[in-house]
């Protein structure tokens, strides 16, 4: 039969960002797949390398512009690991609260592009009607709705705001609701189990070993996570369990598996919040100034030679990493390099095989699945 | 019951790995190490230096001995000035994942504080130095970890260190078409625009004068 | 497998469940004014006494309570049926309407910048990730510092490392008789600016800025001269609000404003903001001068206390 | 049953008589007839355009509104508008008085009673800037009415670019091929027993062949635009042909068995003289004929030719230009015929409801039944079909093109070709005039017949509220389940690439 390659992207519905995926097409079976990325790499490595430690920040916001709070605080962990620095328990349990917070908005902008990648438009606008309701909180907390720059080498620049644990609250309670309407369209819809359930099989080991991590591979049944595998910030000390998905098939986890993955994992990181917001040592109505010692420990400016750190952390999308080395200009006031591990720029070619074998119609659904953020895979 | 693994058994499996190691491979001049991370919850992890010839072996030791199924991170550094034996460096993290295929219907609930022997989640970081050279070549372990294939795509289109054994190497960040041996993380390359006090910039040239801006007719 | 317990391909949910949702969401629009649902259909309980108190009792802040605004068909007849919700920017703010999203201490918006309070200690110059920040200096003798009467400062003195200054002979005359319109030479420096390299008893050895040969200099002919800040300017175009600089600033001469816009211009050079157009509320410029001021006035004051009692100590060992 | 509009008798007569007294006498007095037949045939057409093309208006404004309201949101609000208003108050002015002859003085004079009276005057300065604008208009002036014929004309300004190695001829072509059939379906329509261009015997048979013409033009569009994704459009549409005409047709085949005759107002008669519309007698059938519909117009679930998510505009692509206008009206022309094909098969077209009811409510049954023209019926019947059709399009997601193949033909298929057979034996054994049953529904009166409807319909939904509350312990195994050619996700690293990568860019 003719085979043709066809090109989707830079522009296109399916690729949520700016990558190409060349696709060769038997009829409307797909036959081989090539992932083309770095249509916007702008070189957040080598900008590190002159910048000081404090300055990277906003940088690593603008790696994933969607999850903005989740890649400042990875890098912070890592950078406190390279200069040996001590975070005071408030500044800790601020950080959960703003990554979890962070983690529901990312979440909620994947499942407003996903499913008009399958065709129902309608959730995108919930979806978004509710992001807002948690962009309002981070507005609040980090001073600007999608980058914050809200982690300090050692803290947070700022305490929660006066009446944010209420708001936070109420949203919530509201949140937990609205994911209810979700699921009677989505879950309880014939035509979208039809489209989702078998579509884009990948099994945990092969996943694993291929690097993907996160939500993409718990949906294959193994609750694997590093908030618990490699504890840093105040995991431990709440109680809650990764969501984990039974795969629906020998051969792994499916379109639909994902799926339900992040909504349980919205509802996780929502019980998180609250159990946090009551936890937090010092109360959360209290307010502490810019740079208190209950939210700021003191840290060094320079790294010595020689010197590295690095700490996997849990992005939304999978295990994201920073290594650091010490010693760079600046008599080590910059880091001499900066490697940043994206997850997603090693899920995406490999979500390119998963695609071999199904119809050209099921290429937006497994790749939607996957949650690409092409900003983070560029760097 | 919170989701903690305790430091002991954290420093445990460690010793267990490092052991194991370095029984196997340190006559090869592998050398493996607990290290105890230095800020949050001062986790151990192994970390190895192991000559760039052994690495292929050490790696398929690790990946079907060692258990370690996930490759996390390649980075490569440059090292102009590093001494003579010391040009570049390949760090490899890994990382070893108690992640089995589960059958359908089934799911695999790790319970972390019953986790024990080689299901208690380790970091690995493997350390490879090579000498001051022009072409710096590491063996790929593009077979044994299909998670390392970009990586090093990515590690020898920004630092230029290849990967001898790697199939399709190609270009994933930089345009296809970037110039053969421009590899930007050198050091030998610099920023545009850093620390200059020149306040408008003109990237697009909007500003550039008509070349016969002083001819008269 | 599916974990969602009435997630089963089968007739019922082909469209009856889907259909039903969509239902009550497109009915729920209609019911939201009359029943009184507020913002994202509940009620406002999630608004702390203290945002209520800004967000409520303003005609601006509550879009139901607006009769007409451009843009917005509102009917009379079925106030409810056709009352649009978007917020018609111009006309409306988002600040208005949710001031608690704008508090001005923790909104990342345009930078606002007090002068008068720098120092030109290049800190948010230094700071700034993305090299937005301009400024330059030049030497100047404070001359109102040691005179007394009511601008009387208190009088800095010398330190190893700072700017020493010296009066230049035959300049107070010349300036007098130089008609600055007319005259075709340059104004003379009033002053000679050096580096004081050392301070011992009366006497200090200072290095000459414009000659850079050192010389052996009396205490008492030496002004104090201090590097001070003549323009500044922020590159808007480049800045990412990262508020970096706001906390760099030591004297509290940075503030990021919670404006939003306003911050647009054709070419890249009306981008720059200079003082002009990086001001704070006048208010809160004020009250921050004072309480700089204030701190300054604290600081010497302590500094002479412990020197005068250092004094006193070392007269009486 | 004829309503008072009898808009076709008075043309036909009216226009007959008109020109024979008028041409009495006179060297034409002969050809008057067949010169009042011509000119009445072009009214009457162009009668029942103004007809269908109005509610296309209406049904091109419902469908964003009610689908904001699904979607949380209010929906387009904007109203009349002056021509333009901009920023700094650059306004188009008094524009009214810059037509000549002063004849736009009457424009300005009803524009100012209009803002006075329902305009704008507000304190705010900066909205009492804007206030020139025309008046904003009152919900019955259905707010947003005015942004779809905005939209249309704004395709005349656009231009249209051919794509250069495009099959030129047919490119041009396919596009009027789908016009052109859509339009002609309005032909064979009737409104009202009285408004209608023509009624052949068999006018539900043209209706429906012509209906089918469209997808081939689809195709036609999607092959000669040269571009690889309107080829996979164009192949969708022409293989989602095969699986839900067949379907549409037989259902329609029970309509006609039922009433015993192809013709639309026949259909119609024998519903008002059943005293049941055929959606009570033929349940299953309406909801078949719904499906097929939908798949017919190529809209959400069925969107597969023109799939926003992979085909980004599907067949459309290469089109621009108020040649893409006429093909998106054509596709809501084609909604708007399939809304009134349902009403006149299974809602009794032009009846009133409730006729029997509201008939003994004394002067408001005479106003119900009689009064109101049966056009208005019609149309508003229509208006609620179309209501599901946006319905569906707001709740459901997309099927995979080899869902709707296999959807088609293991479900529609056989469920219409059962439909069939009940029809069959509804019509031999209760509507057969002179059938074997003692005597037939219509002579009502004697015996059960009136039950036969409310039976039938009672069993279809007893039938469906079982099917919908079988709690299925075990799922059933999915009927589209497609099953993979390759274990997904075993690849080596590198083994997948096909040997390219030749050129020094490594670019093919």
């Amino acid at each position: 039969m003719a085979q043709m390659w066809i090109t989707m992207g830079p522009q296109h519905p399916m690729t949520h960002g700016l990558w190409t995926l060349r696709v060769k097409v038997d009829g409307e079976t797909v036959v081989d797949t090539e992932p083309e990325l770095g249509y916007i790499h702008r070189g957040v490595e080598k900008i590190c390398e002159a910048r000081d430690f404090t300055q990277i920040t906003p940088y690593c916001d603008r790696l994933c512009y969607v999850s903005a709070m989740t890649w400042a605080h990875s890098y912070i962990y890592s950078a406190e690991n390279l200069l040996e620095v001590e975070v005071p328990e408030r500044a800790e349990y601020i950080r959960l609260i703003a990554t979890e917070i962070q983690r529901v908005t990312s979440h909620l902008m994947w499942l407003g592009a996903y499913s008009p990648d399958i065709g129902n438009l309608t959730i995108f606008t919930w979806c978004l009607r509710d992001r807002e309701m948690f962009i309002d909180l981070m507005q609040e907390l980090g001073g600007s709705r999608l980058h914050y720059n809200f982690p300090r080498v050692g803290g947070v620049k700022r305490d929660l705001p006066v009446g944010f644990a209420q708001r936070c609250r109420a949203k919530i309670a509201l949140f937990l609701g609205r994911l209810k309407e979700y699921e009677m369209l989505l879950d309880e819809s014939t035509v979208f189990l039809v489209r989702t359930q078998g579509v884009g099989l990948a099994s945990a080991e092969a996943m694993v070993n291929a690097g993907v991590t996160g939500p993409n591979l718990r949906a294959a049944g193994v609750n694997y996570d590093v908030r618990w595998a490699h504890p840093y910030s105040v995991y431990d000390e709440l109680d809650w369990m990764p969501s984990v998905e039974k795969p629906s098939s020998v051969k792994g986890a499916d379109c639909y598996d994902r799926y339900r993955v992040r909504m349980e994992e919205m509802v996780v990181a929502c019980e998180m919040v609250l159990e946090a917001l009551e936890k937090i040592p010092g109360g959360a109505d209290s307010h502490y100034s810019p740079g208190d010692a209950m939210i700021q420990s003191k840290a060094p400016l320079r790294a010595p030679a020689g010197s590295s750190g690095f700490h996997h952390y849990e992005d939304c999308r999978g295990e994201s990493m920073f290594y650091l080395q010490g010693g760079g200009e600046g008599r080590g006031k910059h880091p001499y390099r900066v490697s940043i591990r994206s997850p997603m720029f090693i899920t995406i070619p490999f979500v390119a095989k998963t695609m071999i074998g199904y119809k050209i119609a099921d290429i937006p659904a497994i790749m939607g699945s996957f949650d690409p953020c092409i900003g983070e895979t560029d760097r | 019951m919170g989701m903690k693994i305790s430091s002991q058994v954290n420093v445990a499996a460690a010793e267990v790995a490092v052991e194991a190691i370095n029984a196997r491979f340190s006559s090869a001049g592998v050398e493996a190490t607990s290290v105890q991370h230095a800020s949050g919850h001062k986790r151990t992890y192994v970390s190895i230096t192991c000559p760039p010839a052994h690495w292929l072996a050490l790696a398929k030791w690790m990946r079907f001995d060692g258990g370690v199924n996930h490759c996390s991170m390649i980075t490569g550094v440059h090292h102009p000035d590093g001494g003579p034996d010391k040009g570049w460096e390949v760090i490899a993290h890994l990382m070893r994942m108690p992640v089995v295929d589960q059958k359908p219907g089934k799911a695999l609930v790790h319970d972390a504080a019953k986790l024990s022997g080689k299901d208690v989640p380790m970091e690995y970081e493997v350390m490879l130095t090579l000498p001051q050279t022009d072409d710096p070549v590491v063996p790929s372990v593009q077979s044994i970890w299909v998670g390392a294939d970009w990586n090093e795509k990515e590690t020898w289109d920004l630092v230029g260190i290849n990967f001898e054994g790697h199939e399709y190497m190609m270009r994933v960040l930089n345009p296809h078409d970037s110039p053969q041996g421009f590899h930007p993380l050198q050091k030998q390359h610099h920023l545009r625009y850093h620390g200059h006090n020149e306040m408008y910039d003109d990237a697009q040239g909007f500003m550039r004068l008509p070349v016969d801006v002083d001819k008269v007719k | 497998m599916a974990t969602h317990p009435r997630a089963q391909p089968n007739f019922r949910n082909l469209f009856i469940k889907p259909f039903w949702m969509t239902l009550v969401t497109a009915l729920r629009t209609f019911g939201r004014p009359i029943l009184g649902w507020g913002y994202h259909n509940k009620k406002e309980e999630m608004l702390d006494e203290h945002s209520k108190a800004r967000a409520s009792g303003n005609v601006m802040n509550d879009v139901t309570a607006h009769e007409y605004a451009a843009d917005r068909e509102g009917s009379n007849l079925f106030p409810n049926l056709w009352k649009p919700v978007t917020l018609m920017y111009p006309y409306e703010r988002l600040e208005d309407l949710e001031p608690w999203l704008f508090v001005p201490g923790q909104y990342n918006g345009r930078i606002g910048v007090i002068w008068e309070t720098c120092t030109a200690c290049r800190l948010c110059v230094k700071i700034c990730p993305n090299d937005c920040l301009h400024m330059s200096t030049e030497l100047r003798v404070d001359i109102l510092d040691g005179a007394d009467g009511e601008h009387a400062g208190y009088g800095s003195d010398l330190e190893v490392g700072g700017w020493a200054a010296v009066e230049v002979a035959g300049v107070k005359e010349f300036q007098e008789t130089r008609n600055p319109v007319t005259s075709h030479d340059s104004p003379v420096d009033e002053f000679r600016f050096g580096e004081v390299i050392d301070l011992s008893g009366d006497t200090a050895i200072v290095r000459w800025n414009d000659t850079g040969d050192e010389d052996v200099v009396e205490r008492s002919e030496l002004l104090k001269a201090d590097d001070q800040i003549i323009s500044g300017r922020i590159d808007i175009g480049r800045c990412m609000f990262c508020g970096l600089c706001m906390e760099a600033c030591h004297f509290t001469s940075f503030f990021m404003t919670n404006e939003y816009d306003g911050m647009s211009g054709f070419t890249r050079q009306e981008l720059w903001f200079d003082a002009a157009r990086t001001r704070v509320l006048i208010g809160e410029h004020q009250e921050v001068v004072d309480a700089e001021l204030a701190k300054r006035a604290t600081k010497e004051r302590d500094k002479r206390a412990k020197k005068v009692a250092k004094d006193k100590a070392k007269a009486e060992a | 049953m004829a309503d008072w509009l009898q808009l076709n008798d008075w043309l036909y007569d009216g226009l007959d008589s008109l020109l024979v007294t008028a041409l009495h006498g006179t060297p034409l007095a002969d050809l008057a007839g067949p010169m009042a037949m011509v000119l009445a045939a072009t009214l009457a057409c162009v009668s029942v355009l103004v007809v269908f093309m109005s509610g296309l208006g209406v049904i091109l404004w419902i469908e964003p509104k009610l689908w904001a309201r699904m979607m949380d949101r209010r929906g387009r609000t904007t109203d009349w508008r002056s021509l333009w208003v901009g920023e700094q108050g650059v306004t188009a002015g008094e524009w009214w008085n810059k037509v000549p002859y002063g004849l736009g003085r009457p424009i300005g004079a009803l524009n100012k009673w209009l803002n006075k009276v329902m305009g704008n005057a507000s304190e705010h300065p900066s909205v009492a800037r804007v206030n020139n604008r025309s008046w904003h208009g009152a919900w019955w002036a259905l707010p947003g009415f005015v942004q779809t014929i905005a939209d249309g004309a704004k395709f005349l300004t656009k231009e249209h670019m051919p794509p250069t190695k495009a099959d030129r001829l047919i490119y041009e072509i396919s596009p009027f091929l789908i016009i052109s059939s859509t339009v002609l379906i309005i032909g064979f329509m009737p409104f009202s027993s009285g408004i209608y261009a023509i009624n052949p015997e068999l006018s539900v048979l043209f209706a429906l062949a012509i209906f089918g013409i469209a997808p081939l033009g689809v195709f036609f569009a999607g092959w000669s635009s040269n571009n690889k994704y309107t080829l996979i459009g164009g192949i969708r549409s022409a293989a989602q042909l095969t699986a839900y005409e067949i379907p549409l047709l037989i259902t329609v085949l029970g309509v006609c068995v039922l009433s015993g005759s192809f013709n639309f107002i026949d259909i119609v008669n024998f519903q008002h003289s059943a005293g049941a519309w055929n959606f009570f007698l033929m349940p299953l059938g309406f909801g078949l004929f719904i499906i097929t519909m939908i798949a017919e117009v190529e809209r959400i679930p069925f969107d597969m030719p023109e799939a926003e998510a992979e085909l980004v505009e599907g067949w459309w692509t290469e089109y621009g230009g108020m040649r893409w206008g006429l093909l998106f009206a054509a596709e809501y022309m084609r909604v708007w015929a399939a809304c009134i094909l349902c009403t006149v098969f299974f809602l009794g077209g032009w009846s009133a409801p409730f006729a029997g009811l509201m008939g003994n409510l004394g002067v408001v049954g005479v106003v119900w039944n009689d009064l109101i023209p049966g056009v208005v019926w019609t149309i508003l019947k229509s208006l609620f079909i179309f209501l599901i059709f946006v319905w569906a399009r707001a709740s459901l997601p997309r099927v995979r093109t080899d869902q709707i193949l296999e959807f088609g033909w293991r479900y529609l298929l056989p469920l219409s070709v059962v439909q069939l057979a009940i029809t069959v034996a509804l019509r031999l054994w209760f509507y057969d005039p002179a059938g074997l049953g003692s005597g037939s529904a219509w002579d009502g009166g004697s015996g059960f017949f009136w039950m036969v409807p409310l039976v039938v319909f009672a069993i279809s939904m007893a039938i469906f509220v079982v099917y919908s509350i079988d709690e299925d312990k075990d799922p059933p195994s999915r009927p589209y389940h497609v099953h993979t050619v390759e274990p997904a996700g075993t690849h080596v690293a590198g083994s997948g690439h096909s040997g390219r990568r030749v050129g020094k860019t490594g670019m093919r």
